[in-house]
């Protein structure tokens, strides 16, 4: 049997094997919770993402799906406090970034009040694409971490394969790449 | 950060614990927030001692989301937006609800187009059909047989491709206007429908052999949280949690709207009024919402899909162009929005989980001055405590599945 | 006064003599707009758009006198259509463009179109008309949009019956009275020509530091206020988004206002005292107020504390300072600053320029004016001054004032403001302003009048009676005006004539 | 056929013990009555009695004068809704902030007793003897009653912030 050799860096080694072994913890309150569970649908055991645990403490990606209420916010702070290092956090919808429609007495004004928050997917609720989307953005971040590179959000125009078609228009104009391809 | 950490600590402690006292070899059991299937909208505090709950006490409120605070400070129109996140399983009825209960402030739900109506209907018992599966499935999944919530979950996925295709998103979908619906069918939805419906009714029947001819599942259900008949209507209790009691009521029939008078459907009925009864209700639900959206389906009239009233509805846009009252009223919708005469109204549909009433007052200005919403879930969560207590610890989660308690509508 | 009692559309309400079938119907929340009709105008019914049922009979509800027991109808189907028809032809040829123009969310017609939608425009030509995008300008402040006028004659009315300056006058042309003629070489700069932006009911005259248009309509606020510009004390509402206010328009009363009331609550080029400041470095309440009781204490002990009222403060400002200074501690040096006479213009520019002299009077009977303290600084009988509230003395108009200022062990002022007399002050504390608390005054006529605040306080301000009461309370003196409540009750109690008849103080 | 209130009959009922209907009518929904706070029990009672037993909404409105005090001026017309059938019925009841203080019905209606948890937490309407009286859908670190007209919709009340909580401003006030 012939032997393979790779060699590398044992930080770039330890960051490929993080990205490729999220284990994600929902803490699911709201509307996004039901659009969440849609997100199993799409197959996101391809990158590396296992079904959602059970327990934070066997965890190291929080996904915050949904409006955090100022009442649930010590709950979620200590759900945080009980993943072990290192630990990331997306906030899943518009209320998990910055309250959403909700601006009032009662609602946190986004998850990043109580803890630190890596990826922001909006919407409302966002589509189960983006967080495919979100995940990739975040595996982009812990692969600068271990470099040394500013985890920088490359901007959507910058680097087209991050946008996500919404909804597929039903009167296709034909535009300037269709009409150089469609016309024989 | 130590001194910060510790004064997080102490307030956490005040979080976890208001236990009911502890005596001899009971202990306190909390479930939730952070819970798989209370999905972080509520808080259970249990007493138990060994399996058994001596003393259970339901903490509702962790998604309080000040929904009527916001309605009182925004325009009628846009209130049908946070309308549809009160009951997010079924976004539709609940935006339905609000929008029918602005018509009849109006005094305009006879005008309403008959196309409409029946569009409604429609869309209406699709939502219904989507909270059913949802909450059978969370049941289902609660009690371990997940197949059938992948089933379940499957179907309701086809059903939301449904509603997605309509007007954009794919939950909350903003189809519901004030004075009728946002646009007609697309051309090949009613083909689409045709698929899905034996579809699901394939899905309904798969489930209900895979979990009802499954004598675990029936040991798991059968006798578990007895709501007496009797006690139903004390408690506020009314949809399929009150049926499946034995108690009749259906909005939809009680005090028909959206022409539901025209279409045949049964209301079923359980008799114990147990868990098992409270399945049996919700999977006989689908096939009667399923019929109803095909009669429904069968009987669209032709016309216009929403009121032509400039109150609330802008003018068309070839009106907009040329007049200028239209280009007037449609200032002052989209800038101040909807101004309603001053009165009062109490307006309920059958949603997914009961009598979803809407109590509006307004003082002539374009702010309701009180929006009122009388949410099931919020009355089935207050009778879930007593019910539990006796129980096995096993049972609250399917129970709290089978009561359908939504966060948003429930706290509102 | 007699009254008169009659019902719209099956609403009873009863309204003071004389009162004319359109009062009945305003009364009576019902939708019916009048273009022509102005209160503070004569009537000349022209628009025919107020047309209503009563007794059977259709008539023009701004021309009809009320009588007793009459049935309004507004809803009957004969009115609707006479009023659809009149709103029609006066709308025939104004552009379509509510989305660009100035005026929307404040134009009567579109109002009334909205009310009564639909109103067809059969023969409209003009299909599709936008707004001029040059608009002429009259005077320093006012802006015309000749192409929205409708032909209501409020304006030429106003420069007939108000100015006496016929400078504005109205052609028919092409069977529509809509043909607005400017005397070219007439001056726009005169009082009373802002109040055009006010009357016009569509916007042809605009206010161009109006501030409101930036403002989207679902975030402006108004409040009932008072125009604190002169004894008269018009009525006023104001309008902003939380930040200032943006634009002034009358409450009741005349129906307008004068170029200084329209322009009073413009920035004044006056910068905010928003937070309290000891020997001119920031300073938190406590400490301010502590530094201000500290120096102020040895003089009140030794008899030689001065207190100065200002006649632009509110009464309940007044009435806590009085309770302090008269009733409780007897100062003995109370001094009162009251701005000098000014112009007048009628019919309501008074000269007297103090918001609320007359509350001054009453709770400070004994007060001096201002420029007497120089002699008692400079006599020693007063060694510590507390101001508060007094607006413009600065080193131009007091010079004297100012110098002698400077020999004192303590100077607390407590302003709106920062101006030279904070700057010299040791411990300054910022004072909330009208558009800011709740409160009232009393106008030359002794009517006491209450204001609303639009927004909550610049920075750390509190509102004079606050500041007082925690103030008096460092000195050793319990004034009680814990609350807004307890303030109103001490004024009920002491001073009932200064109590506004309704609401709140 | 709908069941429909007696109004004489509850009429009678109230000056029986020297009470007085208030108020009645219709709006589109449900009858109203309107009742004195005295009268609260007598009424409800009444309403249970007559085979009223469907539970369905407690809730309040506040009509507080914009410009005034709202301390001084404050009222509230508490709203309980009950139904028969298809029928649903109001009764209605005026509160003065000085007496915000009913009797809890929760005896009559099981269900009553959360909503009126509701109520005092919304609006601070206390309710004697009620078994269980303590917020609800807030915390109870919460202070003040947030669906009141004077409670200014954006005003948070933190229960944690991330860093020391003396830096953190509580959102617009």
């Amino acid at each position: 049997m012939e032997l393979e050799v790779h060699t590398t860096r044992l930080d770039a080694l330890v960051s490929w094997a993080r990205q490729h072994s999220l284990d994600q913890y929902p803490f699911l309150s709201a509307c996004c919770g039901v659009e969440f569970m849609a997100t199993v649908g799409h197959g996101s055991s391809r990158f590396g993402f296992a079904l959602p645990k059970a327990s934070p403490r066997q965890s190291d990606l929080l996904v915050v799906v949904g409006t955090i209420t100022e009442r649930q916010a010590p709950a979620l702070r200590r759900v945080y406090e009980q993943m072990g290092d290192p630990k990331w956090v997306i906030a899943f919808g518009a209320c998990a970034c910055s309250g959403g429609l909700y601006q009032n007495y009662a609602v946190l004004p986004g998850a990043d009040q109580v803890i630190p928050v890596d990826v922001y997917v909006p919407g409302c609720p966002p589509r189960p694409e983006q967080f495919l989307a979100a995940l990739k953005q975040l595996r982009l971040q812990i692969e600068n971490q271990a470099r040394g590179r500013p985890p920088a959000i490359p901007s959507l125009s910058a680097n087209p394969q991050t946008l996500v078609r919404i909804r597929p228009s039903k009167s296709t104009k034909p535009n300037k790449a269709g009409a150089k391809g469609g016309g024989k | 950060m130590t001194k910060a950490r510790g004064a997080n600590v102490q307030r956490n402690q005040r979080l976890v614990m208001d236990l009911p006292e502890a005596a001899g070899d009971s202990l306190g059991l909390v479930l939730g927030p952070s819970h798989p299937v209370l999905r972080g909208s509520a808080r259970i505090v249990l007493e138990v001692e060994g399996e058994a709950i001596r003393a259970v006490d339901v903490q509702v409120g962790l998604l309080h989301r000040g929904f009527e605070k916001e309605a009182e400070s925004s325009p009628y129109d846009q209130t049908l937006l946070l309308a549809e996140r009160l009951n997010y399983v079924s976004p539709l009825l609940s935006a339905a609800g609000y929008a029918l209960a602005v018509e009849r402030l109006l005094g305009i739900e006879e005008n309403i187009p008959m196309r409409a109506r029946r569009l409604r209907v429609v869309v209406c018992e699709l939502s219904r059909i989507a909270d059913h599966l949802t909450c059978v499935g969370a049941t289902a999944l609660s009690l371990g047989a997940s197949n059938a919530f992948f089933l379940l979950m499957d179907a309701r996925a086809r059903l939301w491709r449904l509603l997605e295709s309509l007007a954009g998103p794919r939950l909350g979908s903003p189809y519901i206007r004030l004075g009728g619906v946002n646009s007609d069918l697309p051309d090949d939805w009613i083909a689409g429908f045709r698929t899905f419906s034996p579809g699901l009714r394939q899905t309904v029947w798969r489930v209900d052999q895979l979990l009802g001819e499954n004598p675990m599942f029936r040991e798991r259900t059968r006798g578990v949280a007895i709501l007496a008949k009797q006690d139903v209507q004390g408690w506020g209790i009314t949809g399929p949690v009150a049926r499946a009691s034995g108690v009749l009521c259906d909005v939809r029939k009680d005090n028909p709207y959206f022409g539901y008078e025209d279409f045949e459907f049964d209301v079923p009925l359980g008799d114990v009024g147990d868990n098992w009864d409270r399945y049996c209700l919700r999977m006989e639900e689908l096939r009667q919402s399923l019929r109803i959206a095909e009669q429904a389906i069968g009987r669209l009239a032709t016309g216009p899909v929403i009121v032509d009233d400039p109150r609330i509805v802008p003018p068309a846009v070839e009106l907009r162009q040329t007049q200028v009252w239209a280009q007037a009223s449609l200032f002052l919708l989209a800038t101040a929005g909807p101004i309603i005469h001053p009165g009062e109204v109490y307006s309920a549909v059958e949603s997914a989980n009961g009598e979803l009433g809407f109590y509006l007052a307004s003082d002539g200005s374009a702010r309701p001055k009180k929006c009122r919403v009388r949410s099931p879930s919020f009355a089935n969560a207050a009778a879930l405590g007593p019910l539990l207590t006796g129980h096995f610890v096993a049972d609250v989660i399917p129970t709290y599945c089978l009561f359908n308690i939504v966060g948003g509508e429930c706290d509102r | 006064m007699r009254s008169l009692a009659a019902t719209v559309d099956g609403v009873s309400v009863c309204l003071p003599a004389p009162a004319t079938v359109l009062d009945a119907c305003r009364a009576a929340g019902a939708a019916v707009v009048a273009l022509c009709d102005h209160p503070s105008l004569r009537p000349a019914p022209s628009c025919n758009t107020c047309q209503v049922i009563v007794n059977g009979m259709l008539i023009r509800a701004c021309a009809e006198p009320l009588r007793p027991g009459a049935a309004i109808n507004t809803v009957g189907s004969a009115a609707v259509s006479a009023r659809r028809q009149s709103l029609a032809k006066v709308s025939l040829g104004h552009p379509v463009a509510c989305s660009t123009c100035h005026q929307s969310g404040g134009c009567e017609l579109q109002a009334g179109l909205a009310a009564s939608a639909p109103v067809v425009v059969e023969k409209n030509t003009v299909t599709r008309r936008s707004l001029a995008t040059h608009s002429k300008t009259l005077g320093p402040t006012i802006a015309l949009h000749k192409e929205l006028c409708v032909g209501c004659t409020r304006c030429t009315r106003f420069v007939a019956e108000v100015l006496h300056r016929p400078i504005l006058s109205l052609h028919a042309s092409h069977g529509r009275i809509a043909n607005l003629q400017i005397d070219e070489a007439a001056d726009f700069n005169v009082p009373y020509a802002l109040a055009l932006t006010e009357l016009c009911p569509v916007g042809v005259f605009e206010h161009k530091e109006d501030r409101t248009g930036t403002i989207p309509l679902w975030s402006q606020r108004s409040a009932p206020s008072v125009c604190a510009g002169c004894a008269t004390g018009c009525p006023v509402w104001l309008h902003g988004n939380g930040q200032g206010v943006k634009r002034v328009s009358s409450r009741g009363g005349a129906h307008y206002l004068c170029n200084d009331g329209y322009q009073f609550f413009d920035e004044r080029g006056l910068l905010r005292l928003a937070v309290p400041f000891t020997a001119n470095a920031v300073a938190s309440w406590d400490r301010a107020l502590a530094a201000a009781a500290a120096l102020l204490a040895p003089a009140m002990n030794a008899g030689s504390l001065a207190v100065v009222f200002s006649a632009q403060s509110p009464t309940l400002d007044l009435a806590a300072l009085s309770a302090f200074a008269v009733e409780r501690a007897a100062v003995a040096h109370v001094y009162s600053n009251l701005h000098p006479d000014g112009d007048a213009t009628p019919p309501l520019m008074s000269t007297n320029k103090n918001p609320n002299a007359a509350s001054l009077i009453a709770l400070a009977p004994k007060s001096r004016p201002i420029t007497s303290l120089v002699d008692d600084i400079g006599q020693g009988k007063v060694t510590a001054v507390l101001c508060v509230g007094v607006e413009s003395v600065t080193p131009e108009t007091h010079p004297a004032l100012f110098e002698a200022l400077g020999g004192l062990t303590a100077l607390v002022v407590a302003s709106s403001f920062e101006d030279a007399l904070t700057r010299q002050a040791m411990v300054s504390l910022p004072l909330a302003t009208v558009e800011e608390t709740t409160g009232s005054f009393v106008n030359g006529e002794g009517v006491a009048q209450s204001f609303a605040p639009l927004h909550s306080p610049a920075g750390d301000a509190l509102a004079g009676w606050d500041l007082m009461n925690h103030l008096s309370r460092l000195l050793g003196i319990e004034i009680g005006f814990a609350s807004l409540n307890d303030a109103r009750v001490w004024l009920k109690r002491h001073h009932p004539a200064l109590c506004p008849t309704q609401g709140g103080a | 056929m709908k069941a429909a209130l007696d109004w004489a009959e509850l009429e009678g009922v109230l000056r029986s013990s020297a009470e007085v209907l208030e108020g009645q009518g219709q709006i589109s929904g449900l009858q109203w009555a309107h009742v004195h706070r005295k009268s609260w029990l007598t009424s409800s009672t009444y309403l249970a009695n007559d085979g009223w037993s469907q539970f369905v909404d407690l809730s309040a409105t506040d009509h507080f004068v914009e410009g005034e005090s709202a301390k001084a001026a404050g009222r509230f017309v508490v709203q309980l809704i009950v139904g028969k059938g298809a029928a649903r019925v109001a009764l209605r009841v005026s509160l003065r902030l000085a007496e915000l203080t009913l009797p809890s019905v929760a005896a009559l209606w099981a269900g009553a007793a959360w909503f009126e948890r509701e109520l005092f937490d919304m609006y601070g309407v206390r309710f004697s003897s009620h078994p269980d009286l303590r917020r609800i859908l807030l915390y109870p670190e919460f202070v003040g009653h947030p669906l009141r007209k004077d409670y200014e919709k954006a005003r948070r009340q933190p229960l944690l912030r991330v860093g020391p909580l003396s830096q953190l401003k509580d959102g617009p006030k």
